[in-house]
């Protein structure tokens, strides 16, 4: 029966990956593998690896959404640039 | 003695971590000669110890030596042949670093330091990969190396197409690296062991192969193929090897791709040669097609290139696939020939690179088109490159012309006429280069805008466009040639290198190896092949040029990362479709 | 399996489960306040899996999301300023139901545990986990008048 | 290759790989399994070195090799996004405007920022007892202190972070750990051998010889390297412009 | 089912990554399904070592031998991995950065250079 928390987690981060893959859109993207992250941090702590979720918390929720937006800012603003030039 | 194993790693990794702290603080100079001393002393580190592993020896790092045949520690393995790539691996950074010398393009401001660190850290990875006997500790090593080497190839960021072959790269061996990860799971679950001696023998205890080892076995060399570029997961490397600074060349086709090669070794030889691993039938199959497509794909990609950089990457992919072949037979006297070969053609090819590289700094292109002729001045570097061709091709007395006849007379039959080919082709674009550009013979070839990526709009790597060449630059691909050379004469070398390759790879069996008349000859033979060709297609440039023949091949190297990534897919499942078949029965 | 995994197994299964759907799919303002609401659901999930498996210890886990989840989310509010501008989420109804997810749990463990050092380390997950998410939410819909700082 | 070619040698290459990984996953040892022989060992190890967190001894003493190699790999990646992510001759630095913030934002990430902080300390110190260490306390740490980035603007965070000093600690922290090994490779008996210094007392903060060393060493370098690589990216974000004329 | 539902959601999460690696049209986005491939070999690792019933190897709030054990070594293993995916990612999208400078684009079907 404690099965069944895990069966959960698991199909949350199944869930969770397919739709990161699917959405095609780098920004939405990132929103959906910051959630990725907190699923696979729980999925983790039901596997009793508590040292493992709490770095993926630490990567996951902040440090790479914040790298990925961060690069889809610099692309889109040298996008728009360009617009502006030609 | 032992326990100063890990140094190997430690020295390098310490010496970047000082450089990259004081690399502010000191001139350029300074930490380019504390780069070369560092480098230079891990060097020293490991040909002592590579004159001290007979027999060979483990180290447990941490002192975990085992209680009861078990240790909870991570084993290094000390023999011959991890040593000596890691001596190998030691002695071209050295050599790049002496290339780079005070020439190599300017660090951005406040760090001078970082480009010889870069190089320590990839020696460092390299040297931790060669001897580590611990599965997930070599994968470790593994994502340094190719961490480092992405950084790298992305060296000069103005170049978009250097950018580009560093984010392929990086993003097709990533990808092989999970695959070896996901092996790892496998073998782990399996047998709860993770050093790969003790992997070998929990897979034994559990009886019969089964779809778990198939699968893990496919897993595994995925990553090790894809750094040992065989086809299909070759296609990253020509674009990586050729955008990246000459120095890192050097080192990526002259011991990088090669360590892939001696990855595949050591890990069958330890995990999967045993009863409950992968039949030597079955390896032999698939190491032996994959290594006979690599070649001949390799030497005709090679044969059609004009950026010169590129061609020398494709035909480190043609001799990676004679390193397969030579592997996959699994004979003694075919591994020593291997061993020695790559030795030679570690000298040769970064000494080709290096010449190139003075090519490129010089005229600011690398297109065998456009410096039609112009080279003709560089009298010196022309000698060495034509050296190089005959190294590449296999003429006697060079370290590769040893290693390739050992091998040729070991696999016999058909691979033999392979190995001459593929050697005579690859050696013979070389020649039609150096031809063309130092000696502008030959009617000057049109420059037709086709399906393929010319040399030229090139920036230099230097601060500004030479107009002398540094003695530098010269006497190292000049060093590398002699080296190669010696390989193949230095009295009792193979023998000592042979021995070396046995202790550890063929339980016991002692072969020797020497020049043969039979060897020579087929050495000459390639190398007059070579000639040839090489003269005809500058004579005729017309009829031997004609890339419309092989439109279809260059059309798969299409430098789109989507491509590679599912060609890499492709790959698993033809490795695994080669493997299956006797696995079926057990 | 006691009560704490089963409640843990519903909060995740329903609550983040639905977050999964809502970042998934839909305009961009859905997706920021789903991906703001899945820090709110796991937080007590994780809370009360440290209860189930009786280890006080895994309340870290809980503590540093309560403090980096809604770190994330204003980096989401920051960076997508622009077009969240355009069109501003408002989902004030779930967003309070999540916290009230959060401010039934915390109390409910708060009487397991009885009054210790343990209690003190849950009050203030609760505290930064709440306010947090209510901060996060407002800045996500721009209902903040906004100060020009030199 | 068109994209139908493409998608076909996916299907192909991906099917295949799948079938066999089916196949594997059926030959697997069940989930939840109780064959565990080198947890098992590694579990009794980290015990006679009195260390409590035996995830933090297996990283840290037991295969400190393996973490050698990991943080040198971040320490590499460090390097490399500076070498990349550096300003090249066609690029100027623009004046980034002041960015507007809202008054509770800024309140709330000036109040949580020592919080942040103080709690990145505290799963490092904790890391060889409790879950943590000083990877997880070090990205948490690192990330803390880009509140001010969220909170003030990008020139506050400016100030309190010299990128400079950031990478020279970065640089630092991994020689610590690799002169850790070495003086266990001097005082003891091989390279990183956790013999140097006493055990201490089971579960305390002093406990488990060199693992605190190593945890320290590895929860500043991480720290630090975090801070230069979000600098870098935040760099070319925020300030770096291509110019059109040099 | 239970026995090998895990594994096989490690499998489908690293075969979807490679799916989207292989028809991304957005290098960013490629870069996130290179870590969603990553996150199978996660998932892989930790329900190897995963034992029923058992708790964390963590002795802080537990007594030695009170309770069974997860396996250590694969936690111990994927920390590893955490850490080397962040830089991984870190890395690549200071490439894709540079990428967007000099090609103007980061659709891998214009990437027109590298050809042949």
């Amino acid at each position: 029966m404690a099965d069944a928390v895990i069966v959960v987690a698991l199909l949350l981060v199944a869930l969770s990956a397919t739709a990161a893959v699917a959405v095609r859109d780098p920004a939405r993207q990132a929103l959906v593998l910051s959630v990725l992250g907190l699923v696979l941090a729980v999925l983790f702590t039901v596997l009793q690896a508590p040292d493992v979720a709490l770095s993926q918390l630490a990567v996951g929720s902040a440090l790479t959404p914040l790298l990925l937006l961060l690069a889809v800012h610099k692309v889109r603003r040298r996008g728009k640039k360009e617009g502006h030039h030609r | 003695m032992d326990a100063s194993l890990p140094l190997l790693v430690a020295v390098p990794l310490l010496g970047a971590a000082l450089l990259v702290a004081g690399g502010r603080l000191v001139p350029r100079p300074v930490a380019e000669t504390v780069g070369c001393a560092v480098s230079a002393g891990t060097a020293a580190l490991a040909l002592v110890l590579l004159l001290n592993s007979s027999p060979p020896f483990l180290e447990w790092s941490g002192g975990w030596t085992p209680v009861q045949g078990q240790s909870v520690g991570i084993v290094l393995i000390g023999d011959g042949p991890g040593l000596g790539m890691a001596a190998l691996a030691s002695l071209l950074t050295l050599a790049s670093l002496a290339y780079s010398w005070h020439y190599f393009d300017e660090p951005p401001s406040g760090h001078a330091g970082s480009f010889p660190a870069l190089l320590l850290l990839f020696q460092g990875g390299m040297c931790g990969f060669a001897i580590a006997g611990d599965l997930f500790n070599a994968f470790v090593w593994f994502e340094l190396m190719s961490v480092v080497a992405y950084a790298l190839t992305g060296h000069r960021v103005e170049e978009a197409r250097a950018v580009q072959g560093a984010l392929t790269f990086a993003v097709v061996t990533s990808l092989g690296a999970y695959a070896l990860l996901m092996g790892i799971g496998l073998l782990y679950a399996r047998t709860g062991e993770l050093g790969m001696h003790a992997i070998g023998r929990g897979l034994d205890a559990h009886g019969c192969p089964d779809a778990l080892v198939l699968a893990a076995f496919v897993l595994v060399m995925t990553a090790l193929l894809v750094k040992s570029a065989a086809v299909p997961f070759h296609f990253w490397l020509p674009d990586a090897h050729a955008v990246a600074p000459t120095p890192v060349c050097m080192l990526l086709s002259g011991v990088m791709v090669e360590l892939g090669t001696f990855g595949v070794w050591r890990v069958y030889g330890t995990v999967f040669s045993g009863p409950g691993g992968v039949p030597a039938p079955e390896f032999e199959r698939a190491l032996v097609t994959l290594g006979a497509l690599t070649a001949v794909i390799g030497a005709v990609m090679c044969w059609y290139q004009r950026h010169i950089k590129r061609l020398l990457a494709y035909s480190t992919v043609a001799h990676t696939g004679l390193f397969l072949i030579g592997i996959g037979v699994l004979k003694p006297e075919a591994d020593d020939g291997i061993a020695l070969y790559v030795l030679g053609h570690a000298g040769v090819k970064a000494a080709l690179f290096a010449c190139t590289g003075i090519l490129l700094d010089r005229y600011g292109s690398v297109d065998e088109h456009a410096l039609h002729g112009r080279a003709r001045e560089l009298k010196g570097v022309a000698v060495l490159f034509v050296l190089g061709a005959l190294g590449l091709a296999g003429l006697p007395p060079f370290g590769t012309a040893l290693g390739k006849s050992v091998t040729e007379e070991a696999v016999g039959g058909p691979l033999t006429v392979l190995y001459v080919a593929a050697s005579a082709v690859t050696a013979a674009a070389v020649l039609r280069v150096a031809a063309r550009v130092f000696g502008g013979l030959g009617p000057r070839p049109e420059t037709g805008s086709g399906y393929e990526t010319t040399g030229s709009g090139e920036r230099p790597e230097t601060r500004h466009r030479l107009s002398r060449i540094p003695d530098t630059m010269t006497a190292v691909p000049a060093v590398l040639l002699a080296g190669a050379v010696a390989v193949g004469v230095a009295p009792g070398f193979a023998k000592v290198v042979a021995r070396a390759v046995n202790e550890t790879g063929s339980a016991g069996v002692f072969t020797s190896v020497h020049w043969t008349p039979a060897g020579v000859l087929l050495g000459l033979v390639s190398t007059l092949l070579a000639g040839v060709l090489a003269l005809l297609a500058v004579a005729r440039p017309k009829a031997f040029a004609a890339p419309d023949r092989a439109l279809w091949l260059r059309r798969l190297q299409s430098g789109h990362v989507g491509d590679y990534v599912a060609w890499v897919l492709v790959g698993t499942t033809v490795l695994g479709a080669l493997t299956l078949p006797g696995m079926l029965g057990g | 399996m006691n009560g704490w995994i089963l409640a843990a197994a519903v909060v995740l299964g329903g609550g983040v489960g639905a977050t999964v759907w809502g970042v998934a799919t839909g305009p961009l303002r859905r997706r920021v306040v789903a991906q703001n609401l899945c820090t709110a659901f796991a937080c007590p999930a994780l809370l009360l899996l440290s209860q189930g498996y009786d280890r006080p210890s895994y309340v870290d886990l809980a503590l540093v999301l309560a403090l980096l989840g809604p770190v994330g989310t204003l980096v989401f509010a920051r960076l997508l300023a622009d077009e969240l501008a355009a069109d501003p989420p408002s989902a004030w109804g779930l967003t309070y139901a999540a916290a009230a997810v959060g401010a039934v749990v915390v109390p409910a463990l708060c009487v397991a545990t009885g009054p210790s050092r343990a209690m003190a380390k849950l009050l203030v997950v609760g505290a930064l986990l709440i306010g947090g998410n209510l901060l996060a939410s407002r800045a996500l819909s721009g209902a903040f008048p906004e100060v020009r700082r030199g | 290759m068109s994209r139908r070619a493409r998608l076909w040698l996916v299907a192909v290459g991906g099917a295949g790989l799948a079938a066999l990984f089916v196949a594997a996953a059926l030959d697997l040892p069940a989930f939840g399994g109780d064959h565990h022989p080198y947890g098992d060992r590694a579990v009794h190890a980290a015990l006679t070195r009195r260390t409590a967190n035996v995830i933090a001894s297996v990283n840290f003493d037991q295969r400190a090799f393996d973490t050698l190699g990991e943080m040198t790999i971040l320490f590499a990646a460090v390097i490399g996004c500076v070498i990349l992510l550096r300003r090249t001759h066609d690029e100027h630095r623009g004046r980034p405007a002041p960015e507007k913030v809202a008054r509770p934002v800024r309140r709330y990430s000036l109040l949580v920022l020592p919080v942040a902080l103080l709690t990145g300390l505290y799963v490092i110190a904790h890391g060889q007892l409790s879950p943590g260490g000083g990877f997880q306390g070090g990205v948490v740490a690192a990330t803390s202190l880009h509140l001010l980035y969220l909170g003030a603007d990008y020139r506050a965070l400016e100030r309190v972070r010299p990128v400079a000093l950031y990478e020279t600690g970065d640089a630092i922290a991994t020689s610590a750990y690799v002169v850790t090994g070495l003086a266990g490779l001097i005082g003891g008996s091989a390279f990183l051998a956790n013999t140097v210094l006493p055990y201490g007392t089971f579960n305390t903060l002093s406990s488990g010889g060199t693992v605190p060393l190593l945890n320290a060493a590895v929860g500043m370098e991480v720290a630090c390297a975090v801070v230069v690589l979000l600098a870098r990216f935040l760099d070319q974000t925020v300030e770096i412009e291509e110019g059109n004329g040099k | 089912m239970m026995d090998v539902f895990p594994y096989l959601v490690a499998g489908w999460v690293f075969l979807t990554g490679c799916y989207g690696l292989a028809t991304s049209r957005n290098l960013i986005h490629a870069v996130g399904c290179l870590s969603v491939c990553q996150a199978g070999t996660y998932v892989l690792l930790l329900a190897v070592g995963y034992r029923d019933g058992a708790t964390a190897p963590v002795f802080s709030d537990l007594k030695p031998g009170s309770r069974p054990v997860v396996d250590p070594v694969v936690q111990a293993l994927t920390l590893t991995d955490v850490v080397v995916g962040a830089t991984v990612t870190a890395l690549l999208l200071a490439l894709v950065v540079q990428i967007s400078k000099r090609h103007g684009t980061v659709d891998p079907d214009e990437l027109s250079e590298l050809r042949g």
